[in-house]
């Protein structure tokens, strides 16, 4: 179990800082920084005195061990534009992302996995054709699209929901249900493959032939195998989620991180940019992680070989 | 389940009581899926206490025979019977729910892969245990020391600890045998059992065939064992059925049959089996030439003519059945023929 | 049921393709040519439309057909030449890592776990924000990130045929290890990469209208169907078919191609690919 | 004269991953296995699931390398020999026709791989001999147009045959070949392996858990358990008089259709080897119905018998400490 963590770890730390590297790399992409900081109009001379305030003078990896040792313990710098800490920043954001993107995967979950079940059960008839149906047209649905139409429906017609802000529950419904949408594809197609692959096998046929109950043979013994492959895209579902919020922060004005991202990008303020990436990346590792544990706790074949 | 009972008299057939009926009688037993025939008009009769094996290729229908029996075909097959009785009972007239309540109850099943039959989620424990409670009710407890007491009975050694463990944990041969201890919890009267040993090692395999006569001997057990190999058929068999692409074609008991192969298919497998010191090595093999046929709807005749050297123009008609005294033969020749 | 998706899927596709290589030969009207004395004109369905402008005109006097059909053009130029792109990366890595196997496995795992990591859109928009919205910048941005899926299936599908007793019998029959990958390993995943292609399609369509609608994307006056929603926005609450048409018209063209997917996966027999 | 082949103290081991709470296992496939087999004969290798014999048959056609020891090939070492050089020599029969051919290409294809794989061959004659290969097993020209999907298993099994014929190797290695197949068809593929070895003079290793089948076409059997080869002869002497005990428990277990005779007890226990555990001196002594305490602690030594040789203490010398 240790050795197994042990090396799950190093892997982890290592995908960091590959993420980190990329995320720093990321913003000199531009070429010169300090141009892009000081803005239109600025003279040659205002360049050079930022050049020299950021460190943007020194060498390119100097630069990156700099920022590398300070972000490795949370300091991610000030914010150009903000004019506060980054990480501070983050904190104050991180609660509503934080909120909107749980909410959207119980949405999901409570969505895709009775569906799931639902058309496995009723494999190849109209039930299933319909749930596969419902879970196509959630892929391919636009998400901004979807908030705005949401809005103006159930905002701006009925009046039932707040269209914009963090101020109460009511304000993350709507959000929420639009990131669900972009998860509940693949969780309910998940659901539906593994029960049916379940349903197949044959240890339910045992099961069948010991005369069990519909209910036992369905909730205890395939929903149990059925659920494993579950947990972990639910993990990674909610790492895109979170990732993918941005969109969602913007078009329903969520002051999450999301949208303090897309504030950034639009005002080059590099600092908070790099950190957020780096942040969520560090989400999405430690979430995949989690899940690979909790595998391994719900499959005894996983505990040992 | 979608099994058809069309047609299905009641509970009791109109045949006089007997004093004690087969344990299990199939007559003219039709399985078919969409327009694939798998099973074509099937008969015979198990006796209790009695070992009948089913023996034949693959595809002859000799599993889905097992599995229609046990009322456990896949969705959208349709089953048909002029006659599916257990100990007297008209199975066709039976719901799901009142089928469920017979199975692993007074008939349990035992399966090819003993790697994939049990629940890689849950103790061996905990599998056995549900068959118990299900159908007999009662404490968790008293279960799982019935599953102790079963699982030394069928030769396995620490059943305190083997009970705690998960089917991955064990091997293929001690989860088949946790198979056959599992269809044991509630003491059926009838064990089908579907390759039990095909996919285990030779040595293996005659341990477990040991424990199923042992089993049978002293439990009183019937036994409807399905397999390929005739030589399980030979050393377990009291009376065995030849299937062939959906029908029985030959069915007698075990010496007579070995003794006396009529069915010129029954004659020719027995040619193909290699058997120590009786087939020199620089001799061919006797073989079946060419392979099963598919057999399309509304198929008449023998459906081995086009692989039998003794064909005529008279197997495409309707194929007498012809019964010598227990041994029964699906066949135009006369008995005796081969002699 | 089934082929009917398939039927569907091909159609819609099929007629997006098309509006896309003729767009400037069947367009009423030059998407680029501002009225703005005919500003927001209503679309066919509703009163006082004009019949010249079928589904109306934008905020600028744009006429939303032209408009529209130009969009198709950008959509599904992204959509192919992601998918080339991305396709050819994954690909690459994912038969690599599943044929070899050990440290090259190891190697092309670590590759799709920090791909995975990064968070897509905001590196994405990060990127566009520092170099400038462009159009090609978007399909070498989406390229470059989109190559994940194409690299699981191809790993975890060449795994499978590495242990298949033919690729142990071409590989004693001294066929080179070239051959081997390109005879006897891609072409039997191909059916499988074809699938994720159009998944991968869909989603690049969908992130190039996400990008788009956040100014992130392809830069104005180009119709992308996500600009056009950005751009009928603030106008959505008393003009709702602004936003309305392009959304729909989105979500048909992804739908489709979901569809055509669905359908070539059932046809050929793919398996679970997603 | 040397050889078709020769093994030299050959070994292979695994590393198996430990799931979340294991330990990562060392598997010990091969374990120091030699052996030379005469141009022409045919060694039937036995044993149960795990025992090696498929690791052997692999690392024999060079698909893995061996962790140690060599193989010679008529007095070549294998591991020096170009890929084309030793498909010419030595060719695999696998035991799964449904997946020893790849479904996306045609039958004749499928044949004239190795000819196509050697580069020097024109492709007409290419053709010509593909199309003689896969008349020679059985198969029409029509056939030879086909995809593996519309062939039954026998037929496949033929075709796995023809490509590894069409190269006229030396040497062919049957992994199961007809395990996977009916017993009816089984005869036909045996009878038509039996012919084309006369024919063409060919040197089989023969791999197989059916006993009554290697007793069929072996002319030397060799025994395996966990690893080793415990027991060697001739085929006659083998099944005639077997001296290892894990033989005489295998031979004891074969059912062959005579019936009344019943299931033979063979008295190996209930725990079956484990290739990553393997008990220390005699590997067989934990199943062993004889064992006698010094099995625990001694290791036995290959011992010469009427027909070849077999490891196992009790052979040394009844009684004997």
């Amino acid at each position: 179990m240790l050795r197994f963590a042990l090396r799950r770890l190093a892997v982890a730390l290592l995908v960091a800082l590959t993420v980190m590297t990329l995320s720093f790399l990321l913003t000199r992409l531009s070429g010169d920084l300090a141009i892009s900081i000081a803005g239109a109009g600025a003279t040659p001379e205002d360049v050079a005195i930022i050049r020299r305030a950021y460190g943007l003078d020194r060498p390119l990896v100097a630069q990156f061990l700099d920022w590398a040792g300070r972000a490795a313990v949370g300091d991610f710098g000030d914010s150009y534009f903000f004019k506060a800490r980054v990480s501070t920043l983050i904190a104050e954001r991180m609660p509503v992302t934080l909120t909107l993107g749980l909410t959207g995967l119980a949405i999901a979950l409570a969505v895709s996995i009775p569906l799931g079940i639902l058309a496995a059960v009723r494999e190849a008839s109209w039930v299933d054709r319909l749930v596969q149906l419902v879970a196509m047209v959630g892929q391919a649905m636009p998400s901004f699209w979807l908030g705005l139409i949401l809005m103006i429906t159930f905002g701006l017609r009925l009046g039932w929901l707040p269209i914009s802000g963090t101020g109460s529950w009511e304000h993350y419904v709507m959000p929420g249900v639009v990131l669900a949408f972009s998860a509940i594809p693949a969780l309910t197609r998940l659901t539906r493959s593994g029960m049916i692959q379940a349903l197949g096998s044959d240890y339910i046929r045992t099961a069948r032939a010991k005369g069990l109950s519909r209910l036992s043979i369905l909730g205890k013994h395939a929903l149990r195998n059925a659920a494993i492959p579950v947990v972990s895209i639910a993990a990674v579902q909610l790492g895109f989620m979170l990732g993918g919020s941005i969109v969602i922060e913007t078009v329903f004005a969520l002051h999450g991180v999301g949208f303090l991202a897309w504030e950034s990008i639009s005002k080059n303020d590099f600092p908070v940019v790099q950190a957020v990436v780096l942040v969520l990346a560090l989400i999405y590792i430690a979430l995949t992680m989690a899940a690979d544990l909790l595998n391994g706790l719900l499959d005894p074949r996983l505990r040992a070989a | 389940m979608s099994t058809s009972d069309r047609g299905a008299p009641p509970a009791r057939s109109p045949n006089p009581p007997r004093q004690s009926p087969p344990l299990l009688e199939i007559e003219e037993l039709r399985v078919t899926f969409g327009r694939t025939a798998a099973v074509r008009g099937a008969s015979f009769s198990l006796e209790k206490g009695e070992t009948h094996c089913v023996v034949g290729e693959s595809g002859c229908g000799k599993s889905v025979t097992a599995l229609a029996v046990m009322g456990l075909l896949a969705r959208g097959a349709r089953r048909e019977a002029a006659r599916l009785e257990f100990a007297g009972q008209d199975l066709r007239a039976l719901s799901e729910r009142q089928l469920s309540a017979l199975r692993g109850d007074r008939m349990a099943m035992i399966f090819q892969e003993p790697m994939t039959s049990l629940n890689p989620a849950y103790t061996v424990g905990s599998q056995m245990a549900e068959v118990f409670t299900r159908h007999r009710g009662g404490s968790r407890r008293a279960a799982l020391d019935r599953a102790a007491d079963l699982l030394a009975r069928v030769g396995i050694t620490a059943p305190g600890m083997r009970l705690g463990q998960f089917p991955h944990q064990l091997s293929g041969g001690l989860r088949q045998r946790v198979m056959i201890a599992m269809a044991l919890m509630c003491d059926p009267e009838l064990l089908i059992a579907d390759e039990p040993t095909t996919a285990l090692d030779v040595t293996v395999q005659a341990q477990i065939l040991r424990l199923l006569a042992e089993l049978q001997r002293d439990l009183g057990l019937g036994i409807l064992l399905i397999t390929h190999d005739l030589g399980i058929v030979a050393r377990i068999a009291d009376r065995v059925s030849v299937m062939y692409a959906g029908e029985v074609v030959e069915s007698a008991p075990t010496a007579a049959l070995f003794a006396a192969p009529s069915h010129p298919y029954t004659r020719g497998l027995l040619a193909c089996v290699p058997v120590p010191g009786k087939v020199k090595r620089e001799e061919a093999l006797g073989s079946i030439p060419g392979m099963v046929p598919r057999i399309p709807p509304g198929f008449t005749g023998c459906a081995f003519r086009d692989r039998c050297d003794h064909a005529a123009p008279e197997c495409a008609g309707a194929v007498p059945r012809q019964q010598a005294g227990a041994h029964e033969v699906l066949c135009r020749l006369p008995p005796g023929w081969a002699a | 049921m089934r082929q009917a998706g398939l039927v569907l899927g091909g159609v819609i596709v099929g007629i997006a393709l098309l509006c896309a290589i003729l767009a400037p030969w069947i367009v009423p009207h030059d998407p680029f040519l501002q009225n703005l004395d005919n500003r927001l004109a209503v679309p066919f369905w509703m009163e006082g439309s004009n019949p010249a402008h079928l589904l109306g005109t934008d905020q600028l006097g744009r006429d939303y057909l032209s408009r529209l059909v130009h969009g198709a053009r950008i959509s599904m130029l992204i959509g192919v030449l992601t998918v080339v792109a991305s396709g050819l990366i994954g690909t690459t890595l994912g038969v690599l890592g599943g044929f070899f196997g050990g440290r090259v496995d190891d190697a092309v795992l670590f590759a799709i776990t920090c791909r995975l990591a990064i968070p897509v859109v905001l590196v994405a928009l990060a990127v566009v924000g520092l170099l400038g919205s462009s159009l090609t910048l978007v399909i070498l941005v989406l390229g470059l990130l989109l190559w994940d899926r194409f690299a699981v299936v191809a790993r975890s599908t060449t795994m499978q045929l590495r242990n298949l007793d033919y690729v142990a019998a071409a590989w004693s029959a001294g066929v080179s290890t070239p051959g081997i990958l390109l005879k006897e390993i891609l072409p039997n995943i191909a059916s499988h990469l074809a699938v994720v292609a159009t998944l991968e399609m869909a989603l690049a369509i969908l992130l190039e209208a996400a990008l788009s609608f956040l100014g992130l994307g392809v830069p104005p006056p180009l119709p992308s169907w996500g600009l056009m929603i950005a751009e009928g926005k603030d106008y959505m609450f008393f003009s709702p078919w602004v936003i309305f048409i392009p959304g729909v018209t989105l979500f048909i063209v992804v739908l489709g191609i979901n569809l055509l997917g669905d359908g070539l996966r059932d046809l050929l027999g793919a398996g679970d690919t997603r | 004269m040397t050889p078709a082949i020769e093994v030299r103290g050959l070994c292979r081991s695994f590393r198996q991953r430990g799931g979340l709470l294991g330990q990562d296992r060392t598997v010990v496939a091969v374990d120091d296995v030699s052996f030379t087999l005469a141009g022409g004969g045919v060694l039937g290798v036995v044993g149960e699931s795990g025992c090696g014999k498929s690791t052997l048959a692999r690392i024999i056609l060079g698909l893995l390398p061996p962790t140690a020891g060599e193989v010679l090939v008529e007095g070549r070492r294998l591991a020096a020999m170009d890929r084309r050089a030793r498909a010419r020599l030595i060719q695999p029969v696998f035991q799964d026709p449904f997946a020893s051919l790849n479904p996306r290409r045609r039958i004749r294809d499928i044949v004239a791989m190795p000819l196509v794989a050697q580069g020097d061959i024109p492709a007409r004659q290419v053709a010509d001999r593909a199309a003689e290969m896969l008349a020679r097993v059985g198969l029409s020209a029509e056939q030879a147009e086909r995809y593996p999907a519309q062939l039954s298993g026998g037929q496949r099994q033929r075709v796995a045959i023809a490509r590894a014929l069409v190269l006229r190797p030396r040497i062919v290695i049957c992994d199961e070949p007809t395990s996977a197949l009916d017993v009816s068809v089984q005869a036909q593929i045996l009878n038509l392996l039996a012919e084309l070895r006369r024919e063409l003079n060919l040197t089989y290793l023969f791999i197989s858990h059916n006993l009554a089948v290697v007793e069929h076409v072996a002319t030397e059997v060799a025994v395996m358990y966990l690893g080793r080869i415990v027991e060697r002869a001739t085929a006659d002497a083998l099944f005639r008089a077997p001296q290892h005990p894990y033989t005489k428990a295998l031979l004891a277990s074969v059912l062959t259709p005579e019936p009344g005779l019943g299931v033979p007890d063979v008295g190996l226990g209930e725990t079956l080897p484990d290739p990553a555990n393997i008990p220390p001196a005699c590997r067989f002594h934990p199943r062993c119905p004889v064992a006698e305490p010094r099995c625990a602690t001694t290791t036995p030594h290959a011992i010469m018998t009427a027909g070849g040789a077999a490891e196992c203490l009790l052979l040394e010398g009844a009684g004997k400490p």
